[in-house]
This record gives structure tokens, C-alpha cells and sequence, in this order.
């Protein structure tokens, strides 16, 4: 029995015949009580991603990732919730990355979608045909300012926002989290989507630096992660190096998550590749070639592919040797100064990966 | 480095005239692809002073390489701030922003957009594609965006398969009044042609086409029936050859979004 | 006539027989475009604060102020608004610093108020005494946080959000513009509190540092003040610093507003006295306690007060002067960063004003 | 410099009983005055590893001075982040504050606080107060507000003048009914006593009493009728000779929310 008013039309759209499996996105009750209960004095939160996986991703979580498609995503950590198998997740985020991994290993069940794909590098084919077969459930389409709208919701301590956005779509006919409603101002007729708050189970958010507590400090797009850390019941940071507490209060500023959000911190260099790194390291172009192009074609390209990447890898720094190591490391560093305009102008071609062509370089 | 003597391939042609909606001193919103390309043109043409916002909060960067992705440095190379998502897509809404640009798979005769499928059963689409990303809160909020895309029957269908993003909905004032902000998209441009919307039932219009098309060629591209101007339908014009050649040694000089796709 | 629904038993405890001067505060409409015609090209908007006041606050018009009561206030420009003498201004803000000073000039005859007063130092015995003489009308009560959610609300590109603050309070019933309504994610009874995105005619931040074009970026807490930039009509920046394009690029982070907000911008070093400026100078405090403790009292005290200080005053570096010149720029620089951990430690102790004790120095 | 030797006086009093209800490892949420001083004790004394908030951003400052505002620079010295001030608020509605300090200058038997004004007549009262500032967004979100201030019969009044701030509004369910998050206030704090609030009923219920003070004085402090709790009356705990020195030393040794006004 579901907790929740829901969008009736979207629910039998989506043809949900238990719509409880909706009620935690938005069980703010639920949420405010993991907020209160979890550890908030100063503790020393290192561990493992290992450890942190275990503890914090339980079966069923609805799990959400920060960053944008390539850009400072935590893909590693997600690799290790893959391979320790979690079962029945339910994927929320904008965009999606990764999702299709997780459903091809059968990890998760469920997709709250605002978006999935790789842009210009073309449509996310494991997902095309994950939908096709049954192995995966829509349980809600969004546009990234819907549900980002939803994260700041969350954030800002209300219940919901009234939303312009969406609006007469057919997003909202598949989205049973939104209710249109009468602009409550307004004397004429003046829908409005109502987009409540939502709160995911766990959130892993990768950073440039983080204390053993837990602030942690982002450079670059914040995109939704300071509201999703806000919001999440578990919130897992990863980064790329643990300064001091005062390195944080003395030397940063901007986009900071304060450390009683934090449930564990994760020492975690490379921990966004294949993704790309503000500062630290460009993404690894042909990776991404090779994976849109080749791995999507068949299911038996892509466990060869993500086998050979992510389930049988022990860490990121196998992963960053099998890119070329060390001089891996320099270049994609250039790279990414380069593009940011902290390094001088260099040149970018490099040999694109095409089925007739696979250099074995990723970079 | 890429040939500059080839002719200019279609993907080229419709950045030049996608360029040619921007006005200088705006902002502009672009989408991934060819927007980008435009708009990176246009600065470096005819409109040196505008602005450019991007959906992962990249605003106002300093000139550098064609972003491959909307949150690419690129994006966001020294930019003076970078907006949360929530808020980037606010600045719309707010009416800071002048021009939007974006991508569809389908668009039909009102300018509504579909990203999600092709197909008719949403669980078991043909194709699923991307879904929304930013492009339903562009349409929502924007009073001006072009829609930019291939055209064929199929991707001008009657009816899109799945509504992403509202344009004119049903025609007339029926947008408004079911609550949407400001007036819709203003123009659709395909390698084939640039149309507009009648300023009363809002169905698509042929506002220029290619040279080379004709309105019946147009027409045959086009699931349903486009409006036909009255008088001589004007040529759009045709990239320039300093265009041209700034798109292929300056904006795009890998090609990322204007060579024609390979395997 | 009014163009929306507002509360009516807020209205009728409020006297308000003109529902329309409740209007612009919310009509979003009028501010996107505002928002819209406003220049966005990057054009060389400096002047001084004497033609920004001139050309950009109209009679009658809702202003605003940044920061926070005693910190970052934009006190100097406020102050030129009271000499250029505009009149049936609206205020608002979270304080609302200098309403009274406004009031009691005959500037200002409507408030919105969620604060007023100095904290420990006291009530603001002008205010008190120009609601009982009927020389201001309030219309809208509010919390600091239900506030602060309206402005956010419009930064964010909503038409307003629900909300749990001001829920039964008889801040509520004096408050026209919020509406209980029913939460509708919900089956059984949850009120909400709906508060409208707000939409201030003008508003003065006072920023660290801008370059010519708007780019402007704030140090220490930024309050409301990035939301207050995304929704207020007009909006004017002074800087304690004009600085080049390159070096709000390069090294600033944080808290920028972005350029093509705002309408004019003035270099107007100081422009925070008497409040404090984080990492540039701390508040003279006897200045507050003479003018809380003593010019208060009475309204000739206050009159020869302000007119001292204030209707008197060319710029605020006749106002420096006043205070101690080069001497308290040196003192209220160590005195900010000593609070701030960025000098060593000091003595804060001085010589109190009180009534029987005017050292005539203020710091 | 103060003078070490001096009884205690009320203030000092208050802010010792106020510090005593913080348990370490927790989250504070201080308001101007009192709760400040009583904040900083007990992080110096039984609580060195809370975190103090303040709602114009700063939160977890390292040690420096007395704060003179919840704006200060001792708010935000060096902290890891200041919030902006809808997102410290927010902070208490998701459950990250565990307890929080405000004053009032009425209260009434369900904890209903008032600091907007005195007098019967909203536009021409006796005193026009301050208003609201975050009072009643603590009180609307709190599940453990404790309130501070001074007690007379006109403080502590059968109706307070103004519901700046809900507290157990009509008693029994009537806060959760009226939409309210958290269980309201846990305490109230006088120089004369602590008070709570009966689990059911909600009215205001002696909990304990400062020596000397015996549940007939309280009474005839109230002006509304208190509940006696069963048995003997627990004696508050007095301020420690070493908290006092504390206080007079370290916390606030400029008096400036511990010695009593002057003019």
C-alpha cells in the first residue's frame, strides 16, 4: 500500500501494479530520520571502497551518482558496487551513467531516467535493448531540470517546487511523481507541475579533496551533487586526495559538502575514470569509442568488454595501467589543463577507435 | 587536418545556418552537437559579443577546441562562474537568456520534439533514445528556440511518438494556455530548409528552403502538411567560403560534429 | 485591481484596501522581462553611485539589500538613495538593515519584514515609534528562512515553493502573499505553506570585488544575495574593487554573480561602512552603540544623527574620515582579520559607547 | 577584564543551565545572545565535539572570540563552508540539527513563542519587537528546540501577543495536525527554572527549579497555571565556580552577553 498520492495516469502507463516501490524517492519522514541518526560529531570516516560499498549499499538502495555523463563521475566506485552484485537497485540521476552496465550484470531493476546516452557519441544500446527485453523497469521519466529541480527541493528543506518545466509533456504522462496542480496565485488558469523532493538512498559523489570527516571539496561543474548530498539517506564520498581539515577551512572555497552529510570517505585517485577529472586528468577518448561503438553492439561484446574493465579488476589503478600508466597519467593531465586553459594550447587529434581500428592507446 | 577544398558536406551547411539565427549581444543556450558548432561560429563571425550558457553550468568561456560534450572543460574553460544544474536552466525561465538551440529525433507540424523512442509501446520501443537530457526545459521555458535536426518523412512525422518537449502543442494558444512560458520555438532548420510557425495556428511553415529544393521536395521530406508562404519561397542562403573554412580550420578542425558519421 | 490571489485574512488584519500595491513583489511576468530587455551584451557598465541611484531606483520601488545585518550590507549606496530623496520606496530583506533611517527621511512608506533590530544590541526604537505614528504600512511578515525561500525560489526558475516554515504562525496571517494549501503528495491532511518566488524592483550587492561588466564575486557568507541577483529587476553592484575581466576567470571562486545580471556597477571601496566587510574591515562599533543607544531615543537625537553621518555626507570617504582616517582603515583591516583567523590573535576590547561615555572614536 | 570573584549573576546563571542541556557529538543550532555563550561553553567544557550552525551561514568556526552576531566573523572563522541562508535553514528541516537554542520575549503554556511585539493592536502595539528573524523556522522544524529568556508573568503570559513562532500550538496532537515538523520545543529556560512540556497534554510542566526558587515563586512568575510534576522538585544544578570562570575568561570575557545591561 503505497504511502504517496501518485499520478495515476503515469502509474498505469508504466503499468505499475504496486506503486509502494515508488514511496522511498520521496519519503522525506524517512530520509530526516537516516539524517538524524547518522554520525554527526567528527569521526575519522576512511575505509575502503570495498568496505564502503558493503556497508552502505544495501540490496534494493535506490543509488544516484554526482557529476555530469564524463565529467567527474564516479564511475570506479560505481565498478565496485558492480562487483560486489548488489541486487534490485533502483538508478536515479541526471544523466543516468552507467546505468546499462549495471542492469546488463543484473544489478539493477529499476530506472528513474532523465537521460541516457553518450551525446554525440550515440545512444546507450545496452539500454535500447535492456527496455526491449524486460530488464528493466521505467519507474519515472524527467527532464534534468525536473529532477534537478527535485535535488534542490531536497536541499532547500521543502516539500516541493511548482514547476514550469514538463508541463503537457509526456513526461509527465510517465512520471508518477508529478501532480499538476493550480498555481495557488493565480485568479485564471495556471498549471503548474508540482515536483516533489527527492531522496535517494545513497549517493557517491567523487571529489578533489576531502577531510578524514568528510567535507569535501569540487572543483568545477557542481551540476546537482551539493543538493544530492543534502538529500541522500547515505552519502559516500570518493576523492582524489584526504588533505587536512584545515587545508579546507584555510585554502578552499566554493563548493563544499559538510562533513556530517558524510557517511564514509574514500581515498580514491583516477576514481572518475574512464571519465574526465577537473584539474587532474582529461577522459580517455577511445575508451569511450571503443565502448559505444564496439562493446554496445552485442551482448557478447559487451561482457567481453566490461569484464575485461570493470568486473575483473581489482581497483583503479589496474584500470589506469591498462591505459598506458605513467605516461597515461602525464598526458591526461595535459590534456585536462590544456582544455581548461591551464596549460598552453596543445593539440588534440589523436587516432580515433573505429571497428577497423583499435590502436590498443586510450588517449 | 581536414580537406579545405571539399564542398561543404550538409552538416556544415546547417551549422552555417543555424549561425545565422544568432544575433549578436544575446545569450545563447546551446545543446551538444551542432549547436555548438554554430555557436561557436557566430562568435567568431558575425557576433563576437555574445554569450554562451551550457545546461552543466559552463557559461561565458574563453575561446578554445570545439566541446565534445556539454559538460566538456570546453564548456566551462575560465568561465566566470558555473551555475549549478537547477540554476543554469532557471536563468531561462528568468528571461536571461535569448536564443536556445536543440536537437530532436522527430518534430511535428506545432514544433513538439521527441528524444525519447521511436515506436509505439513505450517498453517495447523500437529505438529508445536519450530521453529528455535539458531538451524539455529549454522548450518549456524559452521564448526562442530554433529545434535543429535531420528531416525526413519519418523524423517530420504527423504525430510524434512520444512528446519530450512541448513546442506549440496543439497549435493556436494552446501552449499558453496550458501553462508554458514564453512563445515557443521560432524555427526549425533541416539541411533542407529553415521554417517558422504561422503566427495563429502555429503549424509549420516554410520560411526558406536549400537552394535546389523546391517546396514540393520539401513537402515530400515531410510527414504532414507544411504551410506554403505566399509568393516566391526564398533561398536560404548558402554557407560562405570564409565560413566555411572557419568552421574546418578553426571551429571543428577534428570534424567531432561536422564530417559525416563513420562506423 | 490585483492580479493575484492573495491571503485575505492577511489582508484585512493588515488594513490593506489596495491589493495591487501587493502586485510587483511577484508578478514574475513584469520581471522576466525586465530580466529580458535588460543589456546582455558584455558592455562597460561603470558609473558612479550617485547616477546608478539616479537611473536605476524609481519612486515607489521595491529595494532590496545584500549580506547580512552588520556584514556586507550595502550601507554607502543606501545612503546615497536617502540623499537623492526618493520616495514611496518599498523595503525588504532578511534583515532589513536601514529601513528605519529610510522611514524616518520619509523614503520608504511600505515594508516587508522578517527582521529588524540589532540582535543583542537592541530593538530599533525608530521603527517602533513610525509604525505607531502611521508613517509606514506593513505589508508582508515573514521568517528570515520563508524569506529566503522566496528569493530562492525565484533564482531557481520556480513560481513558488511549499513549504513547513511560518506553518500556523500569525506570521502567516499577516502575510498576504502566502497561501496554506494541501500538500499534494499526500492522502491524508499535510498543510503546506506555499511562498511565491519574489521579485524585488532593485537590489544593491555590495561585492569584493566586480569587473566593469558585472562579473561580481562576494567573500564570507553570501546570505541571499546570489538569489536576490537572479530575481531583483535592477540590479547594482559596488565593489570594493574594479578589477579585470581575467582575474574574476582566474582566481575567484565561489560565490559570483554572473555579469549579464546586473545594470550598473560602481567601485566604491568602503561601501559596506558602518557594517563590516569580511577580509577588508571590521564594524565600528561605537558608531552602532551611539546610534542604538543614544540617536534612537528621540527623533532629534536621531535627526542629528543621520544628518551627521548620513544626509550630510558627500562619500563614504568622508565617512572613513570621520571615523579615524588612515589610523581606523589600518585598525578595522586588523581587526576583520584577527576575527577571521588571518591575523594573529588581538585585543577587541575597547572603550564602549555609552551614554555617559562618548570617546568620539569609533573603533 | 571581569571580576573573577563576583557571585555569578543571572545571565551568567542562564547560559551555564542553557550549555547543560547540549550533549556532546551533537549538531547546535545558536541563535544571537545567550545560546551563544552557552554553545562555547559547553564545546570548551562537557561537549568538545559538537558543531555549532548559525543561520546567517557559518557553521563549525574554529575557537576564536564571542560572537556579536550571528553574522559575525567568530561564526564563519575559517569554516569548511558558510551556507547560504535558505540552506541553513534546511539544514534542520532534513534532520542534520539535533538541537537548537532561541530566545523569546513571550511565551506561552505550549511553548508558543513571541518576538514580533507587545501590546494588543499589530499596527500600533506597545513595542514593535524585531520580528521574526529564524525564530520561527527553528520552531517549525526543530524536533528539539530549547528557549531561552527572562521570566515574569507578562513573558510568560496566558497568550502571547503575536505567534511569531509554533511551539505545541493548542497542545495534544495540534502541531503535527497543523502541518508542523518535529516535536516542537523540549524546553524552556529562566533564570528561575527549567521547564518541559507534558508528554500528552503538551502544557508546560516544571522540571526543575533553581535553589531558592520553590514551585509557588515559578507559579507566581507565570502567568498562565504550570504543571507540578509529581514528587519533590529537582534543584536545578548551579554554574560550577569552574564554568564560571570559564565563562568570565574564555567565553566572554568582555561581558558581552553576560554582565547585565548598562545604559
Amino acid at each position: 500500500m503505497a504511502k504517496f498520492v501518485y499520478n495515476q495516469e503515469a502509474v498505469d502507463n508504466l503499468h505499475l501494479s504496486d506503486t509502494s516501490i515508488l514511496d522511498r524517492l520521496i519519503d522525506f519522514e524517512s530520509a530526516r530520520e537516516a539524517h538524524s541518526k547518522k554520525e554527526h560529531a567528527k569521526k575519522d570516516k576512511r575505509m575502503t571502497i570495498g568496505e564502503a560499498v558493503a556497508t552502505f549499499v544495501q540490496d534494493g538502495d535506490i543509488i544516484t551518482d554526482g557529476g555530469f555523463s564524463y565529467v567527474r563521475t564516479p564511475h570506479q566506485a560505481f565498478h565496485e558496487v558492480m562487483r560486489q552484485g548488489k541486487k534490485n537497485l533502483q538508478m536515479i540521476g541526471s544523466p543516468n551513467t552507467n546505468q546499462s552496465f549495471f542492469i546488463f550484470y543484473g544489478l539493477v531493476d529499476y530506472s528513474h531516467n532523465s537521460y541516457s546516452g553518450a551525446e554525440m557519441r550515440g545512444i546507450d544500446r545496452l539500454y535500447d535493448r535492456a527496455l526491449k527485453h524486460d530488464k528493466i523497469t521505467v519507474l519515472s521519466e524527467w527532464s534534468h531540470g525536473g529532477m534537478a529541480q527535485g535535488f534542490k527541493a531536497a536541499q532547500l528543506g521543502t516539500p516541493g517546487v511548482a514547476s514550469k518545466q514538463m508541463l503537457a509533456s509526456d513526461i509527465v504522462r510517465y512520471n508518477p511523481y508529478l501532480n499538476v496542480i493550480q498555481n495557488p496565485l493565480k485568479k485564471d488558469k495556471d498549471p503548474v507541475v508540482f515536483v516533489p523532493a527527492l531522496y535517494p538512498d545513497v549517493s557517491f559523489i567523487h571529489c578533489h579533496a576531502a577531510d578524514k570527516y568528510g567535507n569535501a571539496y569540487i572543483y568545477g561543474p557542481a551540476v546537482n551533487d551539493l543538493a544530492v548530498a543534502a538529500a541522500a539517506r547515505k552519502v559516500i564520498i570518493t576523492a582524489e586526495e584526504i588533505v587536512p581539515e584545515n587545508d579546507i577551512r584555510y585554502n578552499k572555497q566554493g563548493q563544499i559538502i559538510p562533513f556530517f552529510y558524510v557517511d564514509a570517505v574514500v581515498e580514491m585517485p583516477f576514481g572518475a575514470l574512464p571519465g574526465s577529472m577537473p584539474g587532474c586528468y582529461y577522459w580517455p577518448r577511445q575508451w569511450w569509442e571503443k565502448c559505444m561503438r564496439w562493446a554496445t553492439l552485442t551482448d557478447e561484446n559487451a561482457k567481453a568488454f566490461l569484464d575485461e574493465w570493470i568486473m575483473n579488476i581489482k581497483d583503479q589503478f589496474e584500470f589506469v595501467e591498462k591505459l598506458g600508466g605513467a605516461k597515461w597519467i602525464a598526458e591526461a593531465r595535459r590534456q585536462t589543463k590544456a582544455a581548461e586553459g591551464d596549460n598552453e594550447d596543445i593539440d588534440f587529434s589523436y587516432e580515433e577507435f573505429t571497428l577497423k581500428h583499435d590502436s590498443g592507446l586510450y588517449y | 587536418m581536414r580537406d579545405l577544398n571539399a564542398p561543404a558536406n550538409p552538416l556544415e551547411t546547417l551549422a552555417y545556418i543555424i549561425a545565422q539565427q544568432i544575433h549578436d549581444h544575446s545569450v545563447v543556450y546551446i545543446g551538444t552537437g551542432l549547436p555548438m558548432v554554430a555557436g561557436i561560429l557566430a562568435k567568431k563571425t558575425h557576433a563576437p559579443n555574445i554569450t554562451i550558457v551550457y545546461e552543466s553550468g559552463g557559461q561565458d568561456p574563453i575561446e578554445g577546441d570545439m566541446p565534445w560534450s556539454v559538460g566538456c572543460p570546453f564548456t566551462w574553460r575560465k568561465s566566470p562562474t558555473i551555475m549549478e544544474m537547477a540554476y543554469s536552466f532557471a536563468q531561462c525561465y528568468n528571461g536571461y537568456v535569448d536564443i536556445g538551440f536543440l536537437g530532436f529525433a522527430q518534430v511535428d507540424r506545432y514544433g513538439n520534439v521527441n528524444t525519447h523512442m521511436i515506436g509505439k509501446d513505450f517498453h517495447h520501443p523500437k529505438v529508445r533514445l536519450t530521453g529528455s537530457g535539458g531538451n524539455n526545459d529549454l522548450s518549456s521555458l524559452m521564448g526562442n528556440m530554433v529545434l535543429v535536426g535531420l528531416q525526413t518523412p519519418d523524423k517530420f512525422p504527423e504525430k510524434v511518438d512520444f512528446v519530450t518537449s512541448v513546442g506549440h502543442l496543439n497549435g493556436g494558444n494552446s501552449r499558453r494556455e496550458a501553462g508554458l512560458i514564453g512563445n515557443g520555438p521560432s524555427a526549425v532548420i533541416s539541411p533542407w530548409g529553415v521554417y517558422d510557425f504561422h503566427p495563429v495556428s502555429k503549424r509549420m511553415q516554410v520560411k526558406s528552403l536549400t537552394p535546389g529544393v523546391t517546396f514540393e521536395i520539401a513537402q515530400s521530406l515531410t510527414g504532414f502538411e507544411l504551410l506554403k508562404p505566399e509568393g516566391e519561397i526564398p533561398q536560404t542562403k548558402l554557407i560562405t567560403d570564409e565560413a566555411l573554412k572557419i568552421i574546418r580550420t578553426q571551429v571543428d578542425p577534428r570534424g567531432v560534429f561536422t564530417t559525416m558519421p563513420s562506423a
